[in-house]
């Protein structure tokens, strides 16, 4: 038991936030879904940590789960991406303002 | 005074004229068009009847005091229509119905041929009707309810021309006037329940004196319980009876017709003022600031009124300002104590003076104008309206041995012999009265019947256009506008440029001429009242038995006086040479050098310039009480608060609310990327929540 | 619930009032669009029915108790501890008759007067005066207030879509105003409710005691609905608007009956169960309802618009209403009760002659009127009687209403009476400078060849002229049957907590049992 | 070793919608005429509500549950899912996207909802969510060749990933303090552990806060539903505003209730500044609206904000008011959506206000239903709108909050405006163009069933209100 449960919680911290972050900073729908997948991965460091930590497998579980969930959704995502680039030749956040007020 | 059981002919006295006023308004237009007189006249001659009756039970020692039906009944308050009928109702009576029936007749005449000539009787019947239920009511609120009755009627009448503005305005002033007095009565009505537990007469009669000396804390200030009551009754008195705060509407209420007049405003209505302070007698002996007040202001309303009176030229104004100064004279009276001189001088005032309004009235009718400068010299070509007139004269002034004298003496020997200790000023003031009295009388007398005739109608006209293109509105051209008067379609079909104040009559032929008997006949009946009216009070002194104060006394008391029989001839001699004296100057100045008062009204211009003008009462309450409410209901309350303040927040809310809405919809910006940034600033915001929580 | 009586009658009459206008209101959805002489016969037909329906009550009163009468009370949502409970006494019984009469003439009225979309017209009026008498017959809180709201939508759709050229505005102006209100009247419903163990039913929270800093929040939150509908003064600007833009009939139901409910509320609801409260509160009430008098009738002075006057004067006459029902005396509270039916009648039959000369000139400004007396006589005379009705004149309703309450005010507190009675001398201003700018003197040209009234609009103002004359020379009739509801509104209001611990002591007694 | 098949009884609805789904989808390739997949959903969905009855208890080891709370709640979506596809058999035609995946992603969004109706525990919460969430944001963009449908769908996902991102850190932190995500496990582990003051589980009440705000369009994070509300095709709309909505109710009811039991006072304090932000926000941004569309997104927000207080009372008589107001929320909500539909026709949007001018003279009838659902919406007496409204406010007070339901008072008198505007377009304006409307048969029985249910629990609501207060027996 080298490393502390503490030191996997920052770590699980710091993936969450850099992918928070850079979901709200990067204009790129492609990068913020990227971010998301990090925000999520984030999160199942925390879960495996913890289902170690506390000899439970329920975090595994649903380790897996979301690694399933997030794969669809970064299907889906794409799929969405590429309907809009159809529509509308871009992939940046800003200009798809269609709808206001 | 035994008490009576309430007889069919006295319920008939109010509601034969009711009848008579239902049956002409509703079928007016197509039935009775031109013989609603018919109606008119038989219901009032038929409570005439009634009333000589009921004056023969009253005679007979007999009170009737009954109710017909439970008017209104809320709680402790209870309150029916019902009849008191003692001496002080009977003298009223006579004196309404006989003065209606006259006028009524005269008003035939008079009225022929106008084409609301049914109208015209309805209003009539259901004036006597109200005034009746004034006069006999046996509460307060029925005296109220007559109150405000006669006041609809004189409205109604003033306002009978109603397609004339200046009648419209003068009816609607009439009526707000009064309703000013009205507004005090009111309150008086609720003090007199609030303190008796009933508006019955009977009742607050019997224990009046519980109140005498208490006091009732009145808005703050705490005032003599009696005093405070007695005032405020006094205000209504005021209203109606056009003394001076509230006197403005009487000269222009002279817009009417003239039978309506003699009728309502010299004869009956406007003594309505004189029968409430002497039916409330009981209240006002309890207060001695209340009897001075009212001593007060009868003394100065007369002398006020007499003084205008001297300088008018319009032959109803004139006779309108007689009629406030003697109801100043009737005012004091009561105010001195002796109410049975006041009541006296009332009833030989209403034939008189009914005479000397329906007496102009037909010189109008002959004339076809007011204005007495354009008048003069009618005694050849109307010799019995002058010698009526003559008699109203001397009656008026106080001529010894006519009725008028014999009241008009009753009430300066009172005022000089009473305890009040504003009697002896008072009596001055009726001195003065006595003076001024015979002198405007014989003015008019003089000016209209005596020199050459100074062409009538069409003198004024030519007069009138010369004077305002040369000047303005110079004082010959008053008198009443001379518009067509009289819609188009009237039957008869005559020429439409009449004189104001008239009917459309069927003017034949030219210069002025006799009005017909249907007129003559009852100005001789009038006549006959002026001269013998009185002969029923002579005083002791005159050997008379003074029978008309012993009829009273059961209701008003007899005032105790001290003063010899020295000084009662005294004072009799006094105000008779006086009053020569005013009738010696006045023919002195219009008979003999007329160019007289021209040079003195130069002289006192200024003096006569306030006199002409009404001392300029009118404009006073103009600018102080008409312009402002009008200015602050437009302006102020329309302008302001309404639209600016209300409005201003009832709507400024939801504008605020929208302009909100604008910016928070701003906030929206469509970039999914910004509605990211505010769920992570919800997310911060729920995490310091957390914080501040723990 | 002894205070109750059960229906005497045999057929259960208060609902079929209120109902009947409903199944008329179908009957017209029924038919089709295009006969439209029937849908206007329809509405006649079922106003009329339902004025019929209503006289039992008016006969079969029972005028001796306080107690409720044609009682109808059937479990509607039990789970809240709601029922369907109807009911009238001395003070509502006199409005629903008012109702069933204003519905027919509003039909008659707008005969000819309202030509499109006819069958929504009659549909909202017959709504309304079936809402209108639930609001007066329902004792259960959430009954009275689906009455109260629902009213509205009606209401709003006649002045909104019937109106004239500034309608739009009036109309939400109307509904936002009243329901602002009514909202913070459920509010305290909703805490009547809950502190009075979970019943809606008026007649037992009139026993319960509610301590006093709740009454007095109670009692501001019912002020907030009430006084916008009186209207009271600083939130009275909704009615001039409303008034001249909704349609005559539109303005005729507004000032006979929408007003009342008002005034109603405050009888019904505010005195009886917040009597410490409304005592605490009269100084506050009677100085906004003498602001009313004054303000409304000053204003009217400077009003151009012949609606838009009598709009104001109903302010002024409604101020003089709440302050006979907060001058706490038999005098002042009946005076008020009778004053409200009165100004119904009243400014009911102003605005039905505005109409009628609305429909030949098409014009509500009084500068373009003048001499009309001259050119349609008995039309005049008919406005003359309510003009004078207005003043209050003696021997019309108006005085003995006025009167009443002028008595009952003074009793109540001097400095209201005697500035009270100002009104009486503005109202005289204003009503007589209307009368004689719009009848009397020169015949405005336009105004020519213009033909009287014809029989249908005759018919229509003679049942308020009758009622102006039968209260004015024989109000016993009416007053009657105020008497004991009034009397033991009063006990209620004054003796406040005594009266509670009577009661309390009976229904532990009965519980015992 | 053979593995105990856990008992699938109180699963079966679930099972059999599944099925449906996967059914829905093959016939789509036999069958050309679109209805037919129309009408076989909604008897799919028929048959599930009727095994809907006898299922009860608990399985997957206290995993999922089927009690009265879920049951109710199952049939608020499948009302909605039925009425949903009702109004849009004729509108996918016009809108040229008459495919059949679209009944059956309505299916599967549907079965997503059931399951985080039952979940009691936090995955199968997680799985109920997401499946839900992605069959729906495909659903927002459904209109692929519109380009506003396209955007409603990627603002859709990106947000709705996003808060995902937040539910599953909050769980991991729950999971982390008491060692089980089954909810029951949780309430007992924090009574007995006494964690009420504890620092992060507030911290995690947060998180989930967030992530369910989200779903119910709560005001911090509601930005995302207007534009999604406007861009997607109208009955998806009306799909969207009633059933994640009451999902996202449900999970909070259950969560909030259940597991968090023990610190009410602190989430109830987190609640009430949302629900009052969300009040304020739907009612005040909706004035000055000019699309309908996203008028009725900022209402349904507002609505939001009133279920919200039921859940800030913490009570079951709140839980069961709030569980009443989204049942009649959703017969309003769609019965108002139809209405807008029937507007849209070849050529014609039919949202703009504008198009609504003179309605009451061209077609009175759709007018009239339009008043009814509009003020319904508004919340007066004779409609259900007002009983909703009444049972949450006679709720909250009785939990002592009066001066909340003050203010939600005034916002509902405030939103009277943007309801009357509606009316006062189609009454009190005159036509300008002679608008045609696409009725269908489907159509108008929605609005039939609808306008029926808004009238008859507006005036006999006993059966509605009995229903939801024998619902939270099990609670």
């Amino acid at each position: 038991m080298a490393v502390p449960l503490s030191w996997y919680m920052l770590l699980s911290l710091a993936v969450f936030s850099i992918g928070v972050f850079g979901f709200l900073s990067r204009r790129n729908i492609i990068i913020m879904l990227m971010s998301i997948e990090l925000m999520l991965n984030g999160v199942n460091i925390n879960l495996i940590a913890l289902s170690h930590y506390i000899q439970d497998l329920r975090g595994q579980i649903l380790a897996f789960f979301v690694i399933a969930v997030a794969a669809a959704e970064a299907a889906i995502g794409l799929a969405i991406v590429i309907a809009m680039f159809r529509n509308r030749a871009t992939a940046h956040v800003d200009e798809i303002k269609e709808m206001q007020g | 005074m035994a008490n009576m059981e309430l007889q069919w002919y006295h319920v008939l006295i109010p509601f034969l004229p009711l009848t008579g006023f239902i049956i002409n308004i509703l079928l007016g237009k197509e039935v009775t068009r031109y013989k609603a007189h018919w109606f008119a006249v038989s219901s009032v001659f038929g409570s005439w009847l009634c009333s000589l009756a009921t004056l023969q039970d009253v005679l007979g020692g007999k009170i009737i005091d009954a109710d017909l039906y439970t008017w209104i009944l809320s709680g402790t308050f209870k309150v029916g229509v019902g009849f008191l009928i003692d001496p002080l109702t009977a003298v009223m009576l006579i004196v309404v119905t006989t003065c209606a029936t006259l006028i009524h007749i005269y008003a035939i005449g008079y009225m022929h041929g106008d084409t609301g000539y049914y109208r015209f009787f309805s209003y009539l019947n259901l004036f006597t009707f109200c005034m009746l239920m004034l006069v006999m009511g046996n509460n307060f609120l029925q005296l109220y309810f007559g109150w405000e009755g006669v006041g609809l009627c004189s409205y109604f009448l003033i306002g009978y021309y109603f397609n004339k503005k200046s009648a419209a305005d003068a009816g609607k002033k009439a009526f707000i006037v009064n309703r000013f007095g009205d507004f005090g009565f009111g309150i008086g009505v609720f003090m007199v329940f609030l303190t008796f537990g009933t508006l019955h007469y009977a009742d607050v009669f019997a224990n009046v004196s519980s109140i005498a000396g208490k006091t009732v804390n009145f808005l703050g200030l705490n005032v003599d319980l009696p005093t405070l009551i007695a005032l405020l009754l006094f205000c209504g008195a005021v209203g109606k009876s056009a003394q001076i705060p509230l006197h403005v509407w009487l000269p222009d209420a002279m817009e009417g017709p003239t039978p309506v007049s003699a009728l309502i405003h010299a004869a009956t209505m406007v003594t309505a003022g004189v029968f409430l302070v002497a039916r409330c007698n009981p209240i006002f002996n309890l207060s001695e600031i209340a009897m001075n007040t009212v001593a007060i202001i009868g003394a100065l309303t007369m002398f006020f009124a007499a003084t205008i009176a001297i300088t008018q030229n319009d032959i109803k104004r004139i006779i309108a300002f007689s009629t406030c100064s003697h109801l100043g004279y009737m005012f004091l009276a009561c105010g001195v104590g002796a109410y049975a001189a006041g009541i006296f001088h009332l009833y030989t005032h209403a034939f008189f003076k009914a005479l000397l309004f329906l007496a102009a009235g037909s010189v109008i009718h002959a004339v076809h104008t007011n204005n007495i400068q354009f008048m003069g010299g009618l005694k050849k070509y109307m010799p019995i309206t002058y010698a009526v007139f003559v008699i109203a004269g001397l009656s008026a002034g106080g001529f010894p041995g006519l009725s008028g004298f014999f009241s008009k003496d009753e009430i300066i020997w009172s005022a000089y012999a009473s305890h009040s200790s504003v009697g002896k000023f008072v009596w001055i003031l009726a001195l003065a009265g006595a003076f001024f009295t015979p002198f405007y009388t014989f003015r008019l007398i003089f000016r209209t019947f005596f020199g050459e005739y100074r062409g009538g109608l069409e003198a004024e006209e030519a007069a009138t256009h010369a004077h305002s293109s040369s000047h303005g509105s110079g004082h010959s051209s008053h008198g009443a506008g001379h518009d067509s008067h009289g819609s188009g379609h009237d039957p008869h079909g005559h020429d439409s440029s009449h004189g104001s104040g008239h009917d459309s009559h069927g003017g034949h032929g030219h210069g002025p001429h006799e009005s017909p008997y249907i007129m003559t006949v009852p100005l001789m009946f009038l006549a006959v009242g002026a001269i013998a009216a009185g002969w029923v009070g002579i005083p002791p002194l005159l050997g008379g038995g003074n029978h008309f104060a012993h009829f009273l006394q059961p209701v008003v008391g007899h005032p105790e006086f001290h003063g010899t029989h020295a000084e009662e001839w005294g004072v009799m001699i006094l105000s008779t040479t006086i009053a020569l004296i005013g009738l010696g100057l006045a023919a002195f100045m219009y008979l003999r050098k007329t160019d007289l008062p021209e040079r003195i009204s130069k002289q006192f211009s200024l003096l006569y310039k306030i006199l002409y003008n009404k001392y300029y009462v009118d404009e006073f309450y103009n600018l102080t009480i008409v312009q402002p409410t009008l200015k602050l209901a437009n302006k102020v309350l329309v302008g302001f608060t309404d639209a600016k303040i209300i409005e201003g927040i009832v709507n400024g809310v939801p504008n605020l609310i929208g302009i909100f809405s604008q910016k928070l919809r701003r906030l929206q910006t469509g970039i999914a990327h910004h509605y990211a940034i505010f769920m992570a600033a919800g997310a911060v915001f729920i995490v310091a929540l957390v914080i501040l929580l723990s | 619930m002894e205070q109750v009586i059960m229906n005497n009658l045999n057929y259960p009459i208060l609902s079929t009032v209120i109902f009947l206008p409903v199944l008329g209101a179908l009957l017209i959805l029924i038919n089709r669009r295009s006969w439209e002489t029937l849908t206007k016969w329809i509405a006649l037909g079922t106003s009329i029915l339902t004025f019929i329906a209503s006289i039992p009550l008016f006969t079969h009163f029972d005028k001796t108790t306080h107690k409720m009468q044609f009682v109808e009370r059937f479990s509607w949502i039990p789970n809240w501890n709601i029922y369907y409970f109807l009911g009238v006494d001395g003070i509502s019984v006199l409005f629903v008759l008012l109702s069933t009469l204003c519905a027919i003439l509003c039909v008659l009225i707008s005969w000819t007067a309202v030509t499109n979309k006819i069958k929504e017209f009659y549909i909202a009026i017959l709504l309304t005066t079936s809402f209108m008498i639930g609001v007066f017959c329902s004792l259960d809180f959430f009954l009275f207030y689906l009455f109260w709201e629902a009213m509205l939508i009606p209401m709003f759709l006649i002045i909104g879509v019937w109106g004239g050229p500034n309608r739009i505005y009036a109309a939400i102006k109307f509904f936002l105003y009243t329901l602002v209100g009514s909202v913070l009247m459920l509010v305290g419903i909703i805490v009547l409710y809950l502190y009075s163990g979970k019943t809606f039913d008026i007649l037992t929270m009139m026993t319960k005691n509610y301590p006093y800093t709740m009454q007095i929040w109670l009692f501001w939150a019912f002020f907030a609905a009430f006084a916008v509908k009186v209207p009271m003064w600083p939130v009275h600007t909704w009615l001039p608007d409303a008034h001249t833009e909704a349609p005559t009939a539109g303005s005729v139901i507004l000032a006979a009956v929408l007003i009342k409910m008002g005034a109603y509320g405050f009888l019904r609801f505010s005195l009886p169960l917040l009597p410490e409260a409304s005592k605490a509160m009269t100084p506050v009430m009677l100085t906004l309802s003498v602001i009313a008098i004054i303000y409304g009738a000053i204003i009217c002075l400077g009003q151009t618009d012949l609606k838009r006057l009598i709009a104001y004067s109903s302010v002024s006459h409604m101020g003089f209403v709440t302050l006979g029902i907060f001058a706490l005396n038999t005098q002042g509270v009946e005076g008020g009760i009778l004053q409200m039916l009165n100004h119904g009648v009243v400014t009911g039959a102003l605005f039905l002659s505005v109409g009628i000369v609305y429909e030949r000139t098409h014009t509500r400004l009084i500068a373009d009127y003048g001499g009309l007396a001259t050119e349609m006589p008995i039309y005049s005379s008919f406005f003359m009687v309510f003009t004078l009705a207005a003043i209050g004149l003696p021997a019309t309703n108006g005085f003995i209403g006025e009167f009443l309450i002028l008595l009952g005010g003074f009793a109540a507190n001097k400095w209201a009476g005697v500035l009270a009675c100002t009104g009486i001398i503005i109202g005289a201003g204003y009503m007589l400078w209307l009368y004689q700018r719009v009848f009397f003197m020169e015949v405005n040209p336009k105004l020519h060849g213009l033909v009287d009234m014809n029989v249908r609009e005759t018919i229509a103002l003679l049942p308020m002229l009758i009622l102006v004359f039968w209260i004015g020379v024989y109000p016993n009739s009416f007053l009657s049957f105020m008497h004991t509801s009034v009397q033991h509104l009063l006990e209620r209001v004054n003796s406040g907590g005594i009266a509670q611990e009577a009661q309390i002591a009976k229904n532990i007694m009965e519980v015992i049992r | 070793m053979n593995f105990p098949l856990p008992d699938l009884n109180p699963v079966m609805p679930e099972i059999l919608m599944t099925a449906f789904a996967l059914i829905v989808l093959l016939l789509d390739l036999i069958v050309k005429k679109k209805e037919a997949v129309a009408v076989i959903s909604i008897a799919g969905t028929a048959i599930v509500s009727l095994s809907l009855l006898n299922t009860s208890g608990s399985t997957f080891g206290g995993m999922y549950i089927a009690d009265g709370y879920s049951t109710f709640f199952k049939i608020i979506f499948f009302i909605n899912v039925i009425l949903t596809i009702l109004i849009s058999i004729k509108y996918i035609a016009v809108e040229r996207v008459n495919y059949g995946e679209y009944y059956s992603l309505i299916l599967f969004s549907t079965v997503g909802m059931m399951i985080m109706a039952s979940a009691s525990d936090l995955i199968t919460l997680y799985l109920g969510l997401e499946l839900m969430a992605l069959s729906t944001y495909v659903l927002a963009g459904f209109i692929r060749h519109n380009l506003k449908s396209t955007e409603s769908a990627l603002k859709y996902f990106l947000l709705g990933a996003f808060s995902s991102g937040f539910l599953l850190y909050g769980i991991s932190i729950v999971y982390g303090l008491t060692g089980t995500t089954d909810i029951k496990a949780i309430a007992t582990f924090i009574t007995e552990r006494g964690l009420s003051g504890n620092l992060s589980l507030l911290l995690a009440i947060g998180m989930l806060t967030v992530a369910f705000g989200f779903k119910i369009a709560a005001a911090p994070f509601h930005m995302w539903a207007p534009d999604v509300y406007e861009g997607a095709p109208t009955s998806i709309t009306a799909f969207m505003s009633v059933g994640p909505k009451a999902a996202g109710f449900a999970v909070i009811g259950r969560v909030f209730m259940i597991a968090f039991a023990a610190v009410k006072a602190d989430w109830a304090t987190i609640l009430i500044p949302i629900s009052i932000l969300t009040m304020a926000v739907g009612n005040i941004v909706a004035l000055s609206q000019t699309n309908i569309k996203r008028m009725l997104a900022y209402s349904s927000i507002a609505h939001a904000g009133y279920a919200l207080l039921g859940i800030i009372t913490a009570n079951s008589e709140g839980i069961s008011s709030m569980m009443n107001y989204l049942f009649i929320y959703a017969f309003m909500n769609i019965g108002a959506f139809a209405v807008i539909i029937m507007l849209r026709s070849e050529g014609i949007k039919g949202e703009d206000l504008s198009d609504y001018e003179g309605l009451s003279k061209t077609h009175p009838m759709a007018a009239a239903l339009m008043l009814i659902f509009m003020f319904s919406l508004t919340g007066i007496p004779p409609t259900a709108g007002f009983i909703g409204k009444l049972y949450i406010f006679m709720a909250a007070i009785n939990a002592g909050y009066t001066w909340l339901v003050i203010i939600a008072v005034i916002f509902s008198a405030i939103s009277a405006y943007f309801y009357l505007r509606v009316v006062m377009y189609m009454y009190m304006r005159d036509p300008k163009t002679e608008l045609p409307l696409t009725t269908s048969f489907t159509n108008g029985l929605a609005l039939a069933v609808t306008t029926a249910a808004v009238l008859i629990i507006g005036v006999f609501p006993t059966m509605l209100v009995e229903f939801a207060r024998a619902a939270l027996k099990s609670f």
